[in-house]
């Protein structure tokens, strides 16, 4: 099986373990990606907000090339891609006078809607069976708080997928892989990302109660599919205990890290050491056992 | 348009109970359309024959309504449901034979869219001065007149005719 | 044939767009007319009578009137037409007023087009026959369907007016929701306390009929003449046996298996169960899907303690019929349940306040079971998690009402009130409690409903935020309500020990298959539909189906007891004579050429539409044809149009009269 | 083919049916429908690629009907039918112009048959309604009887001048049926060969009021044809009589097959498939599209 691969900026510069990590495992189970050719911005930075015609120019370029290279699906594992994508065309498509106007700037018809799946709905399509026949390594000491952010899950009458207020996609992948997840109260709030520059302030505060919220219900570890939550949740985690003396640092794994240690991939192999927050699986299961 | 004055000759096939209802209120609420439009009334949108069509572009029709009321508000709780499907045939023929989509369109007006009675009047008297006089269909009709002058027909000119000559 | 044209001014309403005089004097040639004038006010006495006199004058064969709407003045003119000794269906109007003088600003296009209109007009009335109307008997029995208190007052209403009733309710007990709230606003008097007395009056009532744990499965005739089947839910229990001692019920093993539905899943009920002491009747049901006997064969402990040997195991579901006149709606509505998404619907449903995972999140009914004397904590607040007294409660305005993204855009209506009083209910009892109300607006129209308001707000020190929420979170068994105050425009985080959601009323799960069954038209919410908005609010468009209670739109109890009686009222408006006039717009089968394929059948919304044999002078069937049944057919002329052999007519409104008009275009 | 004949014997031998209507052959590439009453007869049935009328017309005829009515009692009618045909027999029992138990069905196994008398049964020759046909045996029947042969694989001629007339442009269609329709010369052979064209008086023959201006000019052409796809719309189960009967070559199949396609696509109903399901003019569906109405 081939599925279109959209990266975005992230895979290639702060999420660079994200695109590692999520390769070896598509490879693992069977998939190979088919990345579009000369890719540009999604259009998910200032653009959206300041130029919507430039925004959805952006993202309905790489549509564009999707179909041109003969592709049917694409996945795009940034969540703010994901959304920008799907939002982009939904809107593209079904405004004609939008759609006549990107055409223009792209000089080229648009033809047809482009399926992009976020990384969830990427695992739905490979098969969530092939997560627990492919199995190697026991992960059951981990237990997760599956954070889905703002952007995965929303708008719902657009992006079709799962509950925008409880959805549980992700913790079922998780728990095929082995580990073990929490039910708790911050899945899908904001993180701040959006602030990440101008008020970090306000995503210190946002995004330590999500921690917090994750830690006070069980988790040992959050699970995120997004780069944008993990450079918050991960990286900040530095200024928030500057912040909030106190503050106990808490490992912050991407979906595809933890599913390659269930497939028997070491942490180095997946990337985990390039994170603010350290994690090992070892430790954490001793730590566990001490316990 | 070539001819600057020409207004259009549009008919309406209503039901009695949702939308002649819902042109009565467009009237109570004093809200504006063209005169272009005449409404036939009958009981439910289920009773109008696609004939009833045929007949009106024959006595020189360039636009035709039908409209019932919406699905489920039915007075005879389903007459619009066999209406849905008959229309679904015909207009799909008709467009098939050659007669634009614009010519002859369906709405489901109730008796509280008095507004909205306007807003589809108002589309359809706009869409069909925008195709201009149904040529295909006059071609018909003159052609009818010039093979059978004598066929008795009730011409509007005759009360016009003998006013002057009064 | 000599025809009256009489166009009316309207005083200034048709006049001033329509140049009457200049209509009169056209319309004077149109061929056929012997008359044509025009008056101020044609529905007027003079005007009336100069209609009869030119009538009787001039020997006219028919008249056109050209005036307002044929919805407002038909009857009026026809009434003049046989007052002069025209049938009442050769006059016609065209409708110059609200189709045309109303909606037109130019005088001259005016004036041309009410000319058309007449012309139309007058070559229909040359076409229109004469027509009788019909006469059909009625029966004067009531079919009520639905036993809350809507069903409960129009059946008693109409019973003490001397006719038979037919009550049916699809659940064990009549009283619907009623008997399950606590007490009722403005009052506070008990639910129960005033509901009660009149459950029994139907049950003692010797002309009720009352059909508990029945529902109607098929409704058929019309007006005055339906005849109506109602399937008898097998109870398992043999009616004329059993006393109500309540033993079985008692003794049953069964005792976590099934939820207690009267108590809002907030409690369990046996196998065999009596919804709620004071049901009527007392009389309890065996619940199949829960019951130890239907499994495994065994257990039969309530046969062992019934001393009347009334539970009957193999009683199957029974279908009764009856003959009825006329049939009174009142089934009432259902709480929006917030937990569960409409299928296909990802934007429906409240994940965030998380009703269905958080215990101590509730709805409305469920508060009012908490609150009720009789209920699961005998009316102590007690929260469902763990049974302790909540001290901070916050109850949510509008969840699923008022909110077009994710509910319905209509307002529950019933709401504003039912939560002051919950929070009212809960300070008097826990009086160094916290009740918090998040409201859009406060809507308090009714007697003494706003003075009730301001008593929860001012007296009882109900605090009210103007917003709405957005999440509510569990914490260490605390709940974390975030919201806004709009007022003081501040977030705003209020850590509740239990939530009470106003939830949406909204129409009952079967309630559109229901009115495809009775044949009554409903809106995109299930609510059933009123004939007029304003003028026949109780009337369904079907002819002797009328509406009572919340299955028409979300109402508190006085409207549904004041609609009740009014369908009660106009139920016995249909029995107060022996036949029922009708206007005769029938279908008719021209039985020489019906081809006999049925599709008139096929298509008849009121199966009016029979199969008759044709035979031949020695008996023998030779074609089997088309036959309307007068009485069923209410003349939507669909199978007119259906007929490919244009062998089926409707009169009144005939395909050569509706050629007629298209002619005249 | 024996086995036809022996059927056939025993059928009105046994009186289970009191005529039998089938096929004649007449010569090597020509067959004409026979109506056998008579064991003797039997002999005379035939079926092969040149059987290509439709009989089951005939079971709606008054004439044919009576034959069934035998010293009071009534009997069956054989019928020698083309999966295709069945079509026609499964619509009319719908349609209530024919009970199931009326009708004794000799459902043959078909490969298709010739477009027209006195061609060689080849791909080249096969007849237009069968390019698309999937029924090569028959869904009812009471008994089923010859050999199942592959059918020739030609492409779809009907479909594609359909496609055709759909790229021009609305003008040019209607010039288009104009001009065809004007050869009609009103001789209603099309509605006398159509099984499905039962009416005891037709809605052109009814003349107060006038329906359909039945003098032969362009208007009353339009109308007539335009009425007849109409009525036919949803139910015409596509055996192409009216084509083939039609004097004037009006490609009517043109018009029959278009809106056989718009009952498959928006209703998914293919005519005279089923005894179980409603019809699909006479029925409704909650859920039909509301995407026509403003």
């Amino acid at each position: 099986m081939k599925v279109g691969y959209f990266p975005g900026c992230s895979q290639t510069g702060t999420a660079k373990e994200y695109d590692i990590s999520l390769r070896k495992v598509v490879e693992k189970l069977g998939t190979s990606f088919d990345e579009i050719k000369d890719w540009t911005c999604c259009g998910a930075t200032s653009a959206h907000v300041t130029n919507h015609m430039l925004a959805s120019a952006l993202a309905m370029r790489n549509i564009m090339l999707a179909e041109q290279q003969g592709l049917d699906d694409i996945v795009a594992p940034c969540a703010a891609c994901y959304n920008r994508l799907v939002v982009s065309q939904h809107e593209t498509m079904t405004q004609p006078a939008l759609k006549t106007e990107v055409e223009a700037v792209l000089d080229t018809k648009l033809n047809k809607e482009i399926k992009v799946m976020n990384l969830i709905e990427l695992f739905q399509k490979i098969g969530k069976e092939k997560i627990s026949e492919n199995k190697t390594f026991d992960i059951k000491n981990i237990k997760a708080a599956c954070y889905y952010g703002c952007l995965l899950v929303r708008p719902s009458s657009i992006t079709h997928f799962d509950d925008a207020e409880q959805p549980s996609s992700m913790e079922e992948l998780v728990e095929l892989a082995g580990a073990k997840t929490v039910d708790w109260n911050y899945k899908v709030e904001c993180c701040g990302a959006a602030h990440t520059l101008a008020r970090r302030d306000i995503v210190l505060d946002l995004s330590k109660k999500i921690i917090d919220d994750a830690r006070d219900h069980g988790a040992n570890v959050l699970v995120v599919a997004c780069p944008m939550c993990h450079s918050n949740l991960d990286m900040r985690q530095r200024a928030m205990k500057r912040a909030y003396p106190g503050h106990k640092e808490f490992p912050v794994l991407f979906l595809t890290e933890l599913l390659g240690l269930a497939l028997g991939m070491k942490e180095k192999e997946l990337g985990i050491d390039k994170h603010t927050i350290e994690f090992n699986y070892k430790e954490l299961a001793a730590e566990k056992a001490a316990v | 348009m070539s001819d600057k004055n020409w207004e259009p000759k549009i008919v309406a096939f209503v039901c009695n109970w949702c939308t002649y209802t819902g042109a009565d209120l467009a009237g109570t609420s004093r809200l504006k359309y063209p005169t272009n439009v005449k409404l036939i009334r009958v009981m439910c949108s289920g009773g109008i024959d696609p004939v009833f069509i045929l007949k009106a572009f024959e006595r020189g029709a360039d636009g035709i309504l039908v409209s019932g009321c919406h699905p489920n508000d039915c007075h005879y709780n389903a007459g619009n449901f066999h209406a849905r499907r008959r229309w679904t045939f015909f207009d799909e023929l008709l467009e098939y034979l050659g007669v634009e989509k614009g010519r002859l369109q369906f709405s489901w007006v109730s008796a509280s869219e008095g507004k909205k009675f306007v807003d589809v009047v108002s589309k359809v008297v706009n869409d069909v001065k925008e195709m201009g006089p149904f040529k295909s269909y006059d071609e018909l009709n003159s052609e009818f007149m010039t093979k059978f002058p004598d066929m008795p027909e009730i011409d509007k000119n005759m009360i016009i005719k003998e006013e002057e000559a009064v | 044939m000599k025809i009256g044209v009489f166009i009316c001014h309207c005083g200034e309403n048709i006049g001033r767009t329509v140049d009457c005089p200049r209509v009169s004097k056209a319309c004077q040639w149109l061929p056929g007319v012997e008359v044509s004038l025009d008056y101020k006010y044609m529905c007027s006495d003079p005007g009336q009578n100069m209609i009869k006199d030119e009538i009787r004058k001039k020997k006219l064969d028919a008249i056109v009137v050209g005036s307002c709407s044929p919805h407002m003045h038909e009857k009026t003119f026809r009434k003049a037409a046989v007052d002069a000794g025209i049938n009442p269906f050769l006059v016609e109007i065209a409708n110059l007023r609200e189709h045309c003088s109303w909606v037109h600003d130019d005088i001259d296009a005016a004036t041309d087009k009410a000319i058309d209109l007449v012309r139309m007009a007058v070559e229909k009335v040359k076409r229109n026959q004469p027509l009788t109307t019909i006469e059909v008997p009625v029966t004067k029995r009531t079919l009520v369907i639905g036993g809350g208190i809507a069903g409960i007052q129009a059946a008693l209403d109409v019973a003490n007016a001397g006719y038979e009733v037919v009550l049916v309710e699809k659940e064990p007990s009549i009283g619907g929701h009623m008997s399950q709230l606590s007490e009722t606003f403005p009052t506070l008097d008990c639910s129960q306390c005033i509901l009660t007395p009149r459950m029994v009056e139907v049950y003692q009532h010797p002309k009720i009929k009352l059909m508990t744990y029945s529902e109607v499965e098929k409704v058929e005739g019309f007006i005055g003449n339906f005849t109506v089947t109602i399937r008898k839910k097998a109870r398992h229990i043999d009616e004329s046996k059993c006393t109500g001692c309540g033993l079985c019920t008692t003794k049953c093993p069964v005792k976590k298996k099934a939820f207690n539905s009267f108590e809002e899943n907030l409690a369990y009920r046996p196998a065999v169960y009596v919804p709620f002491p004071q049901a009527v009747p007392n009389i309890p049901v065996i619940d199949e899907t829960v019951c130890t006997y239907y499994k495994t064969g065994k257990c039969q402990m309530c046969v062992k303690v019934c001393g009347r040997e009334a539970i009957s195991f193999d009683q199957q579901d029974t279908l009764v019929t009856e003959e009825i006149g006329a049939i009174i709606v009142a089934t009432g509505y259902k709480l929006y349940n917030i937990e569960k998404k409409p299928e296909g619907s990802m934007i429906k449903g409240y994940g965030e306040y998380g009703y269905g995972k958080y215990k101590d999140v509730v709805d409305g009914l469920q508060f009012e079971r908490i609150a009720s004397a009789s209920g699961p904590t005998s009316g102590e607040f007690k929260r469902p998690s763990d049974g302790k007294e909540p001290k901070k409660i916050v109850f949510i305005q509008c969840v699923g009402s008022r909110d077009d993204s994710k509910g319905f855009s209509y307002c529950s209506k019933i709401c504003c009130m039912y939560t002051a009083k919950h929070a009212m209910l809960y300070k008097h009892k826990v009086h160094d409690g916290e009740a918090y109300v998040f409201y859009m607006d406060i809507r308090s129209g009714g007697k003494m409903y706003e003075e009730f308001v301001r008593r929860a707000i001012e007296e009882d020190g109900v605090k009210y935020i103007r917003g709405r929420v957005s999440k509510i979170t569990e914490k260490n068994g605390k709940y974390i309500v975030k919201g806004e105050d709009t007022l003081a425009s501040m977030p705003i985080e209020i850590d509740a020990d239990m939530v009470v959601l106003a939830t949406a009323m909204i129409a009952q799960t079967e309630a559109s298959e229901l009115a495809q069954t009775i044949g009554i038209p409903y809106d995109k919410y299930g609510f059933y539909n009123e004939a007029h908005p304003k003028l026949r609010p109780i009337e369904s468009t079907t002819g002797g189906v009328f509406l009572a209670g919340a299955c028409q739109s979300p109402k508190d109890i006085p409207e549904s007891v004041a609609m009740a009686s009014a369908a009660a009222a106009k139920a016995m408006v249909l029995f107060g004579s022996d036949k029922l006039e009708r206007e005769p717009v029938v279908a008719k089968v021209n039985e020489l050429f019906c081809a006999g394929c049925f599709l008139c059948k096929k298509v008849c919304p009121y199966g009016a539409v029979e199969v008759k044999e044709m035979k031949d002078r020695n008996g023998v069937v030779y074609k089997e044809i088309a036959y309307v049944n007068e009485g069923l057919c209410q003349g939507c002329g669909t199978c007119t149009a259906s007929c490919p052999s244009k062998s089926i007519e409707l009169a009144g409104f005939n395909n050569e009269e509706v050629f007629a008009q298209i002619a005249a275009l | 083919m024996e086995e036809l004949k022996k059927l056939a014997k025993e059928l009105l031998e046994n009186k289970t049916v009191a005529a039998v209507i089938g096929y004649q052959q007449v010569d090597d590439k020509r067959t004409k429908p026979i109506i056998v009453t008579t064991p003797e007869d039997a002999s005379k049935l035939v079926f092969n690629e040149y059987c290509l009328n439709n009989l089951a017309v005939y079971l709606t005829k008054a004439r044919i009907k009576n034959l069934a009515k035998q010293n009071g009692t009534t009997l069956k009618l054989g019928i020698v039918a083309k999966p295709c045909d069945i079509h026609a027999i499964v619509a009319l029992i719908q349609e209530s112009q024919l009970k199931r138990e009326d009708v004794y069905i000799i459902g043959m196994n078909c490969h298709g048959v010739v477009k027209d008398y006195g061609m060689d049964f080849s791909g080249e020759t096969l007849a237009t309604k069968c390019t698309p046909c999937d029924s090569h045996k028959p869904l009812y029947s009471d008994s089923n009887l010859g050999e199942v042969k592959d059918t020739p694989k030609v492409s779809d001629e009907v479909l594609e001048k359909i496609q055709a007339v759909e790229k021009m442009s609305h003008k040019e269609r209607f010039e288009y049926f104009k001009k065809e329709f004007d050869k009609c010369i009103k001789c209603y052979a099309c509605r006398a060969a159509c099984p499905l064209c039962y009416c005891q008086r037709c809605i052109t023959d009814k003349t107060v009021p006038r329906w359909v201006e039945s003098s032969p000019h362009s208007r009353g052409n339009f109308s007539w044809n335009v009425v007849r796809a109409f009525h036919l719309s949803g139910r015409c189960i596509g055996c192409g009589e009216c084509e083939r009967a039609c004097p004037m070559d009006i490609p009517l199949s043109l018009l029959n097959r278009r809106m056989t396609e718009t009952a498959k696509q928006a209703f998914a109903y293919v005519s005279g498939r089923s005894l179980d399901t409603p019809t699909l003019v006479g029925s409704y569906d909650v859920k039909d599209s509301d995407e026509l109405f403003m």
